[in-house]
């Protein structure tokens, strides 16, 4: 079931910087989107009337017409399916997925059409859908409705995968998706939605395009790689850290794929320490490449092996037991004790 | 001769197709699949009760009135904090009740998320049943025991596991009929279609409920399906489909019952499409009033599952006030006991995070475990020196400790 | 008023649902959307035939004298290692060709990977057609200029694809329909209830067809589905179903017809099972014996679809024996074309692996295609002194090509 | 389509030791636990009188009856979600997917049920389901037919994911799968279904526990590591390799979850250099974790990057290009030439 937000995700007013979320940031990308460009057509469960279970299809089917914001029957494989077949004629379908493991059913379409077709036809049949899928944990929601999927995603060749850690690029990366010829999976994380920015959608902030990582904070002692929900985190760490005399770098990587090597690589050969951090679960997790592909190209600047706090090896937890799960300030701290400093080890060879 | 080649799709030449004579003919006759113009009703229709029949009406309406209650009371307890989401079956006890009480103690129940209700009807503790909307991790009740499959919140996926239970349970000449149900906007999945058509072919003694009530969250059934009926699904599948009053309890019970009998004596599945209607919002955190008028609900309202039953008793004169009474006393009573027990948080043990991911623990699910048990001890240990720096708490097991870890350190830092 | 407004599934209160009074009633008329009781037929029937009709006749001759060729030209090339695989329609040409010639020149065909011979029939050339099981990367021909799909192996994916295309053609205002083949084992598939769904409640210009050839792989009807036929679960939808004899090519030309004007007037989609049989193994790797007997195909080899046509061509003295010869030869041609043709191996280029993966090809696959296309210069190279060492073929962008790599290596060593 | 073979894996004859094949072995593995566990049942597509499309369940329905060895409708989320259900009534479910891409429909009840259910029952519902699915390429497939989608698997924990590499594994490791409580994704390598070994299946050979990696090739100089239908091209790099000069470590991980961090972390450790070999794409692939944790847990005894030969990160290629893209002898000893040899950088000091 749905564990939706009854609060509409009012569009910040038309001019000049106010107080904005990421939920608002999105809907805005949407409208703006379906204003400049009369072949994108938004559909999926409850986009129409309810404005979907976040509220961030509100009002696009009164503006724009039930023909371009569209409540579908209920399958998700015949909601990506179709759109599929709407991409082949030409129009820029946007898919909202209504929760992460609710994508599931479509994942045949997905791997096997959506990620090949172009391949598979020689660029005649291009998909340039994007598909919102509203991920990852932290608001309380019962199962199925806090899975972290994007290594599912990275892992299928032929897909972009990205994920906004601001507001901000909430909406950048947003209308940057729904411009891209390829299908684009844009993962909205949950637990951000109501984060807020003081922004001017009326002329929203120039944002680093897709395939570039955002160096959020400067650091010197190790870098904290991460993306989407687990960004603030790092920050906090990171603010917390200074206590411990570290100051660490914290890099955004906002487009999981394409990865972006090089801003990442760089990164890590400045401080020579780096942890990975995100929610989903470890074991075979997003993390697993990028400190593979940084060992690979980073090894002889290296400290020490690239570490990752991620979620445990389980299925999500439920509303009362997920503080446990998330990687959480402490959590990072302690992995960045971890990498072995100097300080460190002297302490480590009295003790 | 086997049980799947007793299946009704199967002529005597076994696995031959038709031939292609002039005098093909449709494999079964889909007369008698089609379900009637008119939902079946027993309310207001003069049916002569038995005294067994009695009973069953007077247990029914203590299931409503129950159900009602429990509703009631589940809500309340999200605006408290009590449960992470209730999604209520106000409107549909009807359905709710009939399903649980058409079972035999054997069979199984395969409650879709709504369906909280469906399970207490069956008997499951009602703090039990409630664990997952909780916010706890696990069903509560144990499904084996009480034969009730976990409640199912992916839509549909638990259909095609009553098949294979009911299926199952065949295979091993045990009486088993598995009750299934679905919402209409759940009609739709694939999963619905797989599992119809799956138990169709094994002619499984299970029957598939689909509760009608007109919305899937916020999406009327118009734009759910253009059939006739979801009933008239049942005849692609070569299985009857029923349609019943889904505010009736007594004429869903009864179709129900003969949708269970026909299954448990070889008959195969059973659609039944119950029209009903959600009263309430989708749950306590959805806002109906986006996409529906109380005009819309109002006749609802007028056609209300308690009401109507209760009437009927009344006219009847099979319910008196002080039995009426008596009933909403009791209701009162388990809505004071569930309040009660659900007043306190459960204790949650952080490790059972580990404990049930497979049979046995792995090695790295136990260093995981291993590592929280180690954050909560150096949480809780209050001596401030020892557990406000992070870095003391080490995790195991690494490289860095590893034998010759400082030695290798050295030559680096050299 | 919209488009998606005058879909069928909805009454004037627009998205509210039915009262619940006694009065309720169908949202459709369920009796026309049902199939008859017999396949519709035209062979044999002396049928009346204009003009135009009699030319349409002898153009899906020659078009089944044409498939029968080609499948058997192809079936020998997968002996000769010119095609990877071929799952030949012999026996069912009639609806490969009378699929294919029901539509316009802006319609969309979604083939399903057994229909080759729609997809030559449409226009495509024979060899650009085969490129997939050929063992190629592409589709061969451009779906968007001759506006048919890629054949597609996962069985009923390409459903909803045809109901989304179809649908934004109609939405952009554009009179378009799309015809979208799928087998009787693809019927059981999840995506096949979803996009007949889709299609009924978007009232989408699309038809489905079904050629029921009787097995999926080894897989005989009875084992797919218990139902009437399969054209009875086009009522679930709201959709019209219809039953044809898929030999009779005249006919699924006509059924077929009336679905594809259907669409285009507005009317939304149409389910029509054709009955028809697989007369060769599922394909060229298939060993059909293990799973019926001769005895099984012979009453199908004497409601030949081919054989048919022709004896009634003949019979209403429409087709000469100079004719017929003329287009047999003609289809030798043809074959002769398609053999020699597919006798060489096409020219792939490796680096194409990498060309249409993404828009623009990612750095990360400029790398790979730059280590591929180093490996392939270093074995071109003769010179056994470069090319014989692998470690000479080095790839770039690695940490031991940064620049102080010689000196972190040096550290390392001490 | 399906590309099969005609050539049916009869058993080996009941005694004696015999040349087998992998698929024979599978049968055979089917047989024995059926004929063992009245519980076991067999289901999906053309199981049946056609043995399904690699003859491995030839002979099933025969002997034991078409309710053991069952045909079903064609639906893959079908098969499963039923096979879901007869576990959940004490069944021991093995279900085939008849190639790797046609396991996708199923996607949703895998993840959100199979891998998930005796976790959410607190062990009252088990799921010893085996899952088999012939997966890799190598065999000319055409597209859809050749997918190494081992990964997805991998993340997602509640399953147990293993693949054999021998022919005697096939038999044991299966026998191992169905005796299993968990759901095991049990992965064929498609090509090496017509590999043979000469073996006892009457008094099968003893084989390593699931969850045991094994090492197949004695080394010093570096670790190949790998699985399924990588092992044999390793070892035939391995041989190749001593023409270099190198004395290469083989190690077959048989099971992907759990790892076997133990051995393969000595193995590591002992040569101090490794390449991860497999036929998946690269990123986000199987590989990544292998590197990840290994470097994590063999960091300082590591003298180069752990490096992975992988299949690139494309769609699977059609059958005239294959070759191009699977993991060959050649770029595997290309990989281990740059694993930083001290010869090796005179060289490139020279150069
Ligand atoms: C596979 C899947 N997709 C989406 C959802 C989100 N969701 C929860 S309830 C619901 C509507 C269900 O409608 P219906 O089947 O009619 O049941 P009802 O809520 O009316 O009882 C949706 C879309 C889900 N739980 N599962
Ligand atoms: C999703 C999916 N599952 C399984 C397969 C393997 N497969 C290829 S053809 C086939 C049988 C198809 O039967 P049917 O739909 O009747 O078409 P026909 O072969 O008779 O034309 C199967 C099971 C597939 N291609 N796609
Ligand atoms: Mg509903
Ligand atoms: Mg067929």
């Amino acid at each position: 079931m749905t564990t939706a937000t009854s609060t509409p995700a009012r569009p910040a007013p038309p001019g000049g910087p106010a107080p904005t979320t990421m939920a608002q940031a999105i809907n805005r990308a949407l409208r703006d989107a379906m204003a400049a460009d009369d072949t994108v057509h938004v559909l999926g469960e409850d986009v129409g009337a309810l404005g979907g279970v976040f509220r961030v299809t509100d009002g696009l089917t009164a503006e724009f017409g039930e023909e371009r914001c569209t409540d579908t029957p209920l399958a998700e494989a015949g909601i990506l399916g179709t759109a599929a077949g709407m991409a082949m004629y030409g129009l820029r379908p946007v898919v909202e997925m209504q929760f992460d493991a609710f994508a599931y059913p479509a994942f045949e379409q997905l791997v096997s059409h959506v990620a090949r077709m172009r391949n598979r036809t020689r660029g005649s049949l291009p998909m340039p859908l994007t598909i919102r899928v509203p991920y990852g944990g932290g608001i309380g929601g019962v199962e199925h409705h806090s899975d972290s999927s994007e290594v599912y995603y990275m892992a299928t060749p032929g897909l972009h995968v990205v994920t906004p850690a601001t507001v901000a690029d909430a909406y950048g990366m947003l209308r940057s998706a729904i411009a891209s010829d390829d299908p684009v999976l844009f993962l909205e994380p949950k637990r951000l939605y109501w984060s807020k920015e003081t922004i001017d959608l009326s002329s929203p902030p120039a944002c680093e395009p897709l395939g570039r990582a955002v160096v959020r904070r400067a650091g010197t002692s190790a870098t904290l790689i991460s993306y989407g929900p687990s960004v603030s985190v790092c920050l906090e760490a990171a603010e917390a850290a200074r206590e411990e005399g570290w100051e660490l770098e914290v890099l955004d990587l906002r487009t999981l794929v394409p990865f972006d090597d090089e801003t990442a690589a760089a990164a890590v050969r400045r401080t020579g320490r780096a942890v990975v951090v995100h929610e989903a679960s470890g074991f075979a997790g997003p993390g697993a490449e990028i400190a593979a592909r940084l060992t690979e190209r980073c090894f002889h600047h290296l400290q020490a092996p690239v570490l990752r706090v991620t979620g445990f090896d389980i299925p999500y937890p439920p509303p009362m037991l997920e503080k446990h799960h998330l990687p959480g300030v402490d959590r990072v701290l302690d992995a960045v004790a971890r990498l072995q400093w100097e300080s460190d080890h002297t302490e480590g060879g009295a003790a | 001769m086997t049980v799947l080649e007793q299946t009704p799709g199967r002529d005597e030449s076994g696995a031959r197709p038709t031939p292609p004579t002039a005098g093909w003919r449709p494999r079964t006759d889909p007369a008698p699949l089609l379900p009637d113009e008119t939902p079946f009703r027993l309310l207001g229709t003069g049916a002569r009760l038995d005294k067994r029949r009695k009973e069953l009406w007077r247990e029914l309406y203590r299931g409503l009135v129950h159900g009602r209650r429990y509703n009631r009371q589940a809500t309340a307890l999200t605006r408290q904090g009590r449960l992470a989401v209730y999604p209520s079956s106000t409107g549909q006890e009807a359905c709710e009740v009939a399903a649980a009480l058409a079972l035999a103690e054997q069979d199984w129940l395969f409650p879709s998320y709504r369906d909280t209700l469906a399970v207490v009807a069956r008997g499951v503790d009602p703090v039990e049943a409630l664990t997952l909307l909780r916010g706890d991790w696990h069903t509560g009740y144990d499904p084996r025991a009480v034969r009730v499959a976990p409640l199912s919140t992916p839509l549909a996926t638990q259909l095609p596991h009553a098949v294979g239970l009911a299926h199952a349970a065949r295979l091993r000449g045990d009486d088993v009929v598995a009750l299934a149900m679905v919402g209409d906007g759940g009609t739709s999945e694939g999963d619905f279609h797989e599992a119809l058509n799956f138990a169709a072919v094994w002619r499984a003694p299970v029957v598939f409920l689909v509760q009608n009530n007109g919305f899937a969250i916020s999406v009327p059934l118009a734009k759910q399906t253009a059939a006739p009926s979801l009933a008239h699904k049942a005849v692609g599948y070569g299985v009857p489909g029923r349609l019943v009053d889904g505010n009736d309890a007594p004429a869903v019970h009864q179709v129900l019952g003969e949708a269970v009998a026909h299954a448990r004596a070889g008959g195969g599945p059973t659609l039944v499409e119950a029209l009903t209607y959600r009263v309430e919002a989708h749950t306590n955190a959805d806002d109906a009033t986006r996409y529906r008028t109380d005009e819309d609900v109002a006749p609802w309202l007028g056609h209300d599952p308690v009401a109507l039953l209760e009437a009927e008793l009344r006219n009847r004169r099979l319910l008196t006030d002080r039995e009426a009474d008596a009933i909403a006393e009791e209701a009162e009573a388990m809505a004071a006991d569930l309040r009660g027990r659900m007043n306190t948080d459960p204790a949650l043990d952080p490790e059972d995070l580990f404990a049930h991911v497979y049979a046995e623990p792995t090695t790295h699910l136990r260093e995981q475990a291993a590592m929280l048990r180690g954050e909560l001890a150096a949480d809780a240990a209050d001596d401030p020196d020892r557990a406000d720096t992070p870095a003391r708490r080490r995790a195991t097991g690494r490289d860095d400790h590893a034998d010759d870890h400082r030695q290798n350190h050295q030559e680096r830092a050299a």
